[in-house]
């Protein structure tokens, strides 16, 4: 039975089970739930989850197990030629597994009869067009030791989805009849159900980390890679960023950290100004009226493509500061030279964080309780003093999260830097210099059209696990630093 | 030297649709202590709030009639309710410390205020503030502790010293004593009493023989009306109305 | 007792105190006018917020309103059975063997001829040269139009096709005569027949809904561009983000800020999350190629797959703001739902979360948004690029088949050559901000009526 | 099963691919095939990652492919590749249509404004131009401000190649530098390194963003692709190098020297697999398509000369080496 | 008939370095009312908190010693809080209603706790609440009004009869008369001595004539200690320590 199928029916035992528990619980109290220790859904949602979860965590840990055990058996089967066609076991198997796929598939269409399936030769077929034919890639031509392993490979797949079709049902039944005979009215379906959604919060909250295993898993191959090729002190410590095709780049990160560094803080320093204000005044001022008109128009910052402010940045924003920093400008001063700078990247990345600040921020300040502000205002204090010494206090743990968001969005925008703050990685302290950052010459690096094994184009990966250590750590520093701030004012 | 401090003239509240002030006038008196008294829900909060246009907050309440202080309209425009409320304190029905320790629950009020020109001068407040509030002794260890980690008792009476701090001229007294035990009681009505003085405190309060012990003067709220307003004596030994006097001998709710 | 000092001297001299509530005090002065200005602050913020917004969105409007308007060709077609049906028995594959390349002097032949009957000189040696006027996307207009209705071959047929993008830029004001001077697909010739044209009723303007439900097209026809399939791409991919994001999100915050004990474990879930905020975009689309594609075999260029990589990369943004109104929602609801008897579980579940909504819709309107508006990931998992599938035929389909996603066609048209695609990309930005309004209204809504003070 | 070739790779190749696509999806039986963009670098490297269904069939390149790239390919089991060239792509230096007469450029010309050294009066100094015309008269007294692409593009590799090395040698830099005692090959390298005080701006992003500086900058001199410069000939005006104006006929003759060829790259394994893949393939170097006056020599492919060979190739699925 | 419903032996309750019970020994009585008297800030709430382990949600509070109910252990690790919470029910200081409806407040334990088969049913429990917890006539009209619109005391009365809907066995209540009227005041106490018939009640107050008046059995804390148990008339005309004394009378606070 196909996995699908399985899993509906699984999940069809559950729902019975489910009123069929409610209905025996309801039983058992004669009819008043009074007597009984949880409310009636809770018996049912105890039965429905004893049901399924057993069936469903027997079929993902057999879905992956099995291919690794017949995989394994399978291999046993290939003999010493193999190996030297291939080159490597796994190579061979990868066409075990596609031929014995291509097999099923062929069967699946009527291309092959089962039976055929089971006994085709390659001295007598020409396998490879017969798998064609149905759309299955096949690399080379069908060894007769491959069909034949991938033939025991089919069987064994075969009976192993019997097996487990079996075993997921009985699995399914006997959580079924045991949370249904526990079902009583003594029984705590409750807690018992509390505890599955406490394990299923658990394993919400471990998607983080899985996301994190896996950016590191996906990143460490090639960042190696790089490193075999490019020495690693001088990616750390360089100050030069000049990569090019033909060798001899120079890969150094710190100018880049540089860029990324003073773009943030550029974009911060407009955002968190902008967006704090826009949301004390939306929260403490504003009536509903304005509120329930500006917010969401703010919010509308955050969705427009980077794309948009990036041409933004470099048609309108750039211009208009070369017009007042630049030569012959306003200022007079001349610091500025392009329109492609550090400050028109960090302007309009600014106006995108803004509503990152502010509305998560309204939200917050809204929360604090009135009485809090009717103590301060009862004092005499006027409304911009309890803003800022009884109300933000008490919103602060809330709108340092929003920050450190932006702050976070900050480091990984693209689009705007690549259009806003130039391509040339510079150490410079002139915020009207053009700049760039980490986050765009990975972009840059990835998508380019070096050598795919090159350090040119390999420094993509070490850019990213770079950044990632780097901004962990920065994350448990701040993580301390918070549990410290807080420990001393308990 | 009793001269009327706050005059009300057919102040009404409304809650959205529900009247919850009718058309009330009262004077209260300058160096008094008027005790504002009647049944849980008849509305003394309420009327209390308006007194330092607290009731502006509320976004459903609605105030209408005049309430001068020394003879001005408070609700007149050019009154800045700022201004208002450092003159007339208010000391809440539920505690409400900051989320601060509890010197800066103190100190907030003189530092807005500027009452104090240095650090020095304001540990004295603080000080002074907390003793005058009958809780000094219990957090003089623990200043730099948050206030929200004190007992009921002890957040009621830091709300007590926070609003003294600021030394207004009227003090808005709600329910102050309800968590208090009879000694913090009597050295809170000492306070009332000493406050008296040089300023004028209204009280609101469920206890007639605290009525009787600290108040001059008692308002009688009964269902959002005014009843009786006069002498606590005469209100307590012969009252005019017989609402109130069901009301002293336990007989009304 | 001994709390009491015998200082009754009273505060401040009563002179001072005795000032009129009508004339602010000099410090009142300061602290109102401190006061008047923190609040111009928040006017200042929310007005450069909006300006902005409107500088943004009126040169997104301004740049993308001709998107919406087409120029069109109307023509009869003579469907000439010599060359389309050389058997003569109208069999579909027959038919299908003449090419569009067949097609395209059929196509000539009748514009040329419609210019003659209405009169119209034509000024250039080889009068085929006309048919640089039309879309080159006619052809098989034609074609499949003789495919879906055998019966037409022999028939004259009246035919609305698209004219040339020069064509359509001329008529809205983007293509002049001196800047085809140097052009080498329209000379100023065409012009003067494209407004002999309109006089003859040939040529017309109109709404151009293509552009709207249509799909995308190759760079050499840009006329006949839509952004509709890559509208249900983006679809599909906020159907899984919203399935998946939002849940997990919310579920995790809750274990972290309710129930999750103060130890290592947590530490590491709290500090990945906040750091996974971090990451740059293209990295989750790494992450996603290695992972669903790579790994999971999940098929290429899938809205589900951009949808789960999304997903990923909305996770952070909806945990941070989720954990952030959680926190902010007071002990003492939490106290009164324990004193009833309720469960920590169903505390967080019938109060806490409630009163956290507001919060959590700001979170997810946020991170919709953001995944709504982003490229880089899906770079990588094949769904930017030139990629005019038709609309899916089915939910399955909608979730598994090819397609793109309307910021990766709007960054796609904004690389290309011709500039008619510029105006594309505007009118691609228009069409996806009204998606992202119609997205946030409800839970704009929603947060609206969960808003409350306490 | 996936039933519509999947093609990855340069976004220079891509608008041909897509015209290919589309009229592919038009006029055969198979679903349109799905390109996308990415660069070459990433889309060889998916074609590389190994054979099957979830990978792709087709790489786009605007460059050959390396032979280290061709290692990893076989490392991960993709051995049979047929390489197709395509044609080739010109590269143009265009300016603003009302800015300066940017209308001649010789390869010292550029080397002179954009090198990180130079040579004055017989010396080698660090670049000390501001102006076209301090070093050549008949330039325009102009500031030098020039869009070349980023490292990231394979026409920088062209650029520098083509125009920068060629020009060190014209303007006698090359002879300097060695005659300084670097080494042919150092010399060589410091020919082609560019001068990084502002007057040369890299752009990592792609034409459009060229055209958008030179837009706002009258003294801009852009690097283009030539099917990108004619479809903007309403704003931009193009410079001839050594005298040869860009046209694919210059280009085609090998009289423009700025060109590089486009290629793809099919999976052998793929073919009769993936329905359509042998036939797209076949299409794109068909007459009709890739020919002369064919739909990608209109949009400005510079058609390949030896396209029948090529078409050959592609009919007897011929592999490299 | 009159067995030890609680019995606690050796507690001991620290807020961080505080130590804010210091080796309470006492036994609660079945069907009996129990009076907690004492300073402010002596440590009631924190002792009554222990006793349906309110103190779990105290990050900083650490609570030590045994506690037995019906002669289990509360803090066992078998023992679910939440069941033990829905017999032991408690009535916080400060009223803390659901920011919902007057009718959700009330309903909201017994739908937690299935203790009503039907609408009518709850409906029914509801208004029996209500009218238990003195406020029925003042909300009948506004059920569907938020509880977080009332008076002080309204609030205080529907924390009472929010508490009383879910039948516990044991209340706990933190001077639950605190912001009420006299005549509200004696409704609550008659509701006391109500619950007395089938359950246990422990009330902490400041009055002494409350405490006089509902309670059987008292018990007088002083700076976390636990100095004088017995019965109530004993203690209020005989007592041993002279603390106790002092209280009674006025002398310490
Ligand atoms: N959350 C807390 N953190 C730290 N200390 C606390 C906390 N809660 C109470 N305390 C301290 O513990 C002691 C006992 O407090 P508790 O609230 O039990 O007093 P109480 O007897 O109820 O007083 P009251 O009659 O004023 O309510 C007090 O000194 C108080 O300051
Ligand atoms: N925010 C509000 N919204 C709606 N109605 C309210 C609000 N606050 C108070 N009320 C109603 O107004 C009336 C008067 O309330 P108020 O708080 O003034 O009573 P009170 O006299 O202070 O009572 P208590 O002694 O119980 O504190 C009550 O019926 C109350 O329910
Ligand atoms: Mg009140
Ligand atoms: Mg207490
Ligand atoms: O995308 P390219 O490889 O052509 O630069």
């Amino acid at each position: 039975m196909p996995a699908l199928w399985l899993l509906v029916l699984v999940l069809v035992i559950g729902i019975a089970g489910f009123i069929i528990g409610r209905q025996r619980a309801m039983r058992t109290a004669q009819g008043d739930i009074r007597l009984l220790h949880s409310l009636p859904s809770y018996y049912g949602s105890n039965v429905f989850l004893s049901t399924v979860i057993p069936g469903l965590l027997l079929l993902a840990v057999w879905l992956i197990a099995q291919p690794l055990v017949i995989q394994g058996r399978v291999a046993a089967m290939i003999p010493e030629q193999g190996l030297s066609d291939y080159g490597s076991l796994s190579l061979v198997m990868s066409d075990v597994r596609r031929v014995a796929d291509g097999l099923d598939l062929a069967v699946e269409r009527g291309a092959l009869t089962p039976e055929a399936a089971g006994s085709i030769r390659t001295e007598l077929t020409d396998v490879r067009a017969r798998l064609g034919a149905v759309g299955v890639a096949l690399g080379s031509n069908v060894q007769p030791y491959v069909l034949s392993a991938a033939q025991s490979y089919r069987a064994m797949s075969a009976t192993g989805s019997l097996l487990m079709s079996v075993v997921v049902i009985a699995a399914t039944i006997a959580g079924f009849a045991v949370s249904v005979l526990r079902t009583n009215k003594d029984f705590r379906a409750r807690n018992a159900v509390e505890k599955v959604v406490l394990a299923l919060l658990l394993a919400a909250a471990s998607i983080a980390i899985l996301t994190t295993v896996g950016i590191v898993l996906s990143l460490i191959f090639n960042t190696i890679e790089f490193f075999k090729l490019y020495p690693a002190s001088d990616f750390f410590f360089g100050t030069t960023w000049s990569p090019s095709f033909g060798g001899g780049s120079e890969l150094g990160i710190v100018p880049l950290f540089w860029g990324t560094f003073y773009i943030s803080l550029i974009a911060l320093a407009v955002a968190v100004p902008i967006g704090l204000f826009a949301a004390i005044y939306l929260s403490e001022y504003a009536g509903p009226k304005v509120r329930s008109v500006a917010k969401p128009l703010l919010e509308v910052l955050a969705g427009i493509p980077t794309i948009v402010y990036g041409l933004f940045a470099l048609l309108t924003v750039g211009p208009l500061l070369v017009s007042v920093f630049g030569q012959g400008g306003m200022l007079g001063v001349g610091w500025m030279r392009g329109g492609t700078a550090v400050a028109t990247a960090g302007l309009v990345m600014g106006v995108m964080l803004i509503p990152f600040v502010s509305s998560l921020s309204d939200d917050i300040i809204n929360a604090v309780p009135q009485a809090m502000r009717d103590g301060s205002l009862g004092l005499g204090a006027t409304r911009s003093e309890t803003v800022k010494q009884v109300v933000m206090p008490a919103a602060l743990p809330g709108i340092v999260g929003a920050i450190l968001l932006a702050a976070s969005r900050a480091i990984g925008e693209t689009m705007i830097v690549v259009l806003g703050a130039g391509a040339a990685a510079r150490l410079s302290l002139n915020p009207f210099e053009a700049m760039t950052t980490v986050t765009a010459k990975i972009v840059s690096q990835l998508t380019g059209d070096a050598d795919f094994a090159s350090p040119e184009a390999l420094v993509a990966f070490a850019l990213g696990m770079t950044l990632f250590v780097i901004t962990l750590g920065l994350n448990i520093v701040a993580l301390v630093i918070v549990r410290k701030y807080r420990e001393q004012y308990d | 030297m009793n001269d009327i401090k706050i005059s009300a003239r057919g102040v009404q509240v409304y809650y959205g649709d529900t009247h919850a002030i009718k058309d009330v006038d009262v004077d209260i008196r300058d160096k008094t202590v008027t005790a504002f008294i009647g049944p849980s829900g008849c509305g003394k909060s309420t009327f209390l709030r308006c007194l330092n246009r607290m009731n502006d907050t509320i976004d459903v309440a609605r105030v209408e009639g005049n309430i001068l202080l020394d003879g001005e309209d408070i609700y007149d425009k050019r009154v800045d309710p700022v201004q208002l409320r450092a003159k007339v304190g208010m000391v809440f029905q539920k505690p409400n410390p900051f989320p601060k320790s509890i010197y800066d629950n103190i100190a907030y009020g003189p530092r807005i205020h500027g009452l104090a020109k240095n650090k020095a001068e304001l540990d004295e407040i603080v000080e002074k503030s907390l003793r005058r509030g009958a809780i000094w002794d219990e957090v003089k260890d623990r200043l730099h502790a948050p206030g929200t980690g004190l007992s009921g008792g002890q957040q009621q009476r830091l709300c007590i010293a926070r609003a003294v701090a600021t030394e207004p001229e009227v003090l808005l007294m709600d329910e102050p004593c309800s968590a208090l035990d009879p000694i913090a009681t009597l050295q809170v009505e000492e306070l009332i009493d000493e406050l008296r003085e040089n300023f004028s405190v209204v009280i609101v309060t469920h206890s007639m023989q605290q009525a009787a012990r600290v108040s001059q003067k008692t308002a009688f709220f009964h269902l959002g009306n005014l009843v009786e307003y006069g002498d606590t004596e005469q209100i307590f030994t012969n009252p005019k109305d017989e609402r109130t006097e069901s009301y002293i001998t336990g007989r009304i709710g | 007792m001994t709390d009491f000092t015998a200082d009754t001297a009273g505060p401040g001299t009563p002179a001072a105190r005795k000032s009129s509530l009508y004339t602010e005090t000099t410090r009142t002065k300061r602290r109102n006018a401190s006061e008047t200005r923190f609040r111009l602050y928040g006017v200042a913020a929310i007005s450069v917020g909006l300006l902005f917004l409107v500088a943004l969105l009126y040169s997104i409007v301004t740049n993308g309103i001709p998107a919406f308007k087409q120029t069109f060709v109307t023509i009869p077609v003579t469907l000439d059975a010599a060359r389309l049906d050389e058997t003569g028995n109208r069999d579909p594959s027959d038919l299908a063997r003449v090419t569009t390349f067949g097609y395209k002097p059929l196509v000539t032949e009748a514009l040329v001829t419609a210019l003659r009957d209405n009169g119209i000189a034509i000024p250039f040696e080889d009068e085929g040269d006309v048919e640089k006027l039309l879309s080159s996307s006619v052809a098989a207009q034609v074609r499949n139009t003789v495919l879906a209705d055998p019966e037409l071959v022999g028939q004259t047929v009246e035919f609305r096709m698209l004219a040339a993008s020069r064509v359509d830029g001329y008529f809205k004001g983007r293509v002049s005569r001196e800047s085809l001077a140097r052009d080498r697909n329209l000379d100023a010739e065409h012009l003067d027949l494209a407004d002999r044209m309109v006089e003859a009723g040939l040529l017309q303007t109109a709404f151009n809904a293509d552009f709207i439900f249509g799909a995308d097209a190759s760079e050499s026809r840009p006329e006949q561009a839509g952004i509709g399939v890559s509208m249900v791409g983006s679809l599909f991919m906020m159907l899984v983000v919203l399935v998946l994001a939002l849940p997990i999100g919310v579920a995790s915050s809750i274990y972290l800020e309710e129930f999750a004990p103060q130890n290592r474990f947590t530490d590491f879930i709290e500090v990945n999350i906040s750091n996974l905020a971090a990451v740059p975009s293209i990295v989750f689309g790494i992450l996603g190629l290695a992972v669903f594609i790579q790994f999971a075999h999940l098929p290429m260029s899938a809205p589900l797959v951009g949808g789960l990589v999304l997903t990923l990369m909305t996770l952070p943004t909806i945990i941070i703001s989720t954990r952030a109104s959680l926190k902010a929602v007071p002990p003492s609801i939490r106290d009164a739902a324990l004193g009833v008897g309720a469960s920590r579980m169903q505390s967080v579940f019938h109060h806490v979360l409630p009163l956290a909504m507001p919060g959590i819709l700001t979170g997810t309107i946020i991170g919709l948004a953001q995944a709504l508006g982003e490229t880089a990931p899906l770079l990588l998992i094949g769904m930017v690029g030139f990629i005019a599938s038709n609309m899916p035929d089915s939910i399955g389909a909608g979730f598994l088949s090819p397609n793109s996603a309307m910021p990766a066609q709007i960054y796609e048209w904004a690389k290309r050559a011709d500039p008619a695609y510029y105006e594309r990309a505007w009118g691609g930005i228009i069409i996806l901000l009204v998606f992202l309004m119609t997205m946030n209204i409800i839970a704009v809504v929603l947060r609206r009526r969960f808003e409350r003070r306490w | 099963a996936r039933d519509q070739v999947q093609v990855a790779g340069s976004s220079t190749v891509l608008p041909y691919a897509s015209i290919v696509a589309e009229a592919f999806g038009e006029n055969f039986d198979f679903p349109t095939p799905v390109v996308e963009s990415g660069g070459s670098s990433a889309g060889l490297k998916r074609f590389c990652e190994g054979v099957g269904e979830n990978t792709i069939d087709i790489a786009n390149a605007s460059r050959a492919i390396k032979s280290s790239e061709v290692e990893a390919c076989a490392a991960n089991g993709v051995t049979d590749i047929m390489e197709v060239r395509i044609g080739y792509d010109g590269i143009v230096f265009a300016s603003q249509l009302n800015g300066p007469e940017f209308t001649a450029f010789e390869p010292a010309d550029i080397y002179n404004a954009l090198a990180e050294q130079v040579v004055v009066d017989g010396e080698l100094v660090a670049n000390p131009h501001n102006q076209w015309a301090d070093f050549n008269p008949e330039l325009p007294a102009e500031g030098i401000v020039a869009f070349i692409p980023g490292t990231k593009h394979g026409t920088r590799e062209v650029f520098e190649e083509k125009v920068l090395l060629a020009g060190c040698e014209a303007s006698g830099a090359l002879e300097a530098m060695v005659a300084s005692g670097m080494s042919e090959e150092d010399a060589e390298g410091e020919c082609m390194s560019v001068r990084t005080d502002g007057k040369s701006v890299d752009i990592d992003g792609d034409y459009t963003e060229t055209l958008a500086r030179i837009d706002s900058n009258a003294n801009g001199v852009g690097v283009f692709g030539l099917a990108f410069y004619e479809n903007n000939t309403d704003k931009l005006k193009v410079a001839t190098m050594s005298g040869i104006e860009p046209t694919t006929e210059t280009i085609a003759s090998g009289d423009y020297p700025v060109s590089r060829p486009l290629y793809f790259y099919v999976k052998k394994a793929h073919i009769g697999v993936i329905p359509g893949l042998k036939e797209y393939a076949e299409f794109f170097v068909s007459d009709d398509m890739a020919g002369a006056n064919g739909p990608l020599s209109e949009y400005g492919l510079v058609a390949d000369p030896e396209l029948a060979a090529t078409q050959e190739a592609v009919a007897s699925e011929q592999t490299m080496n």
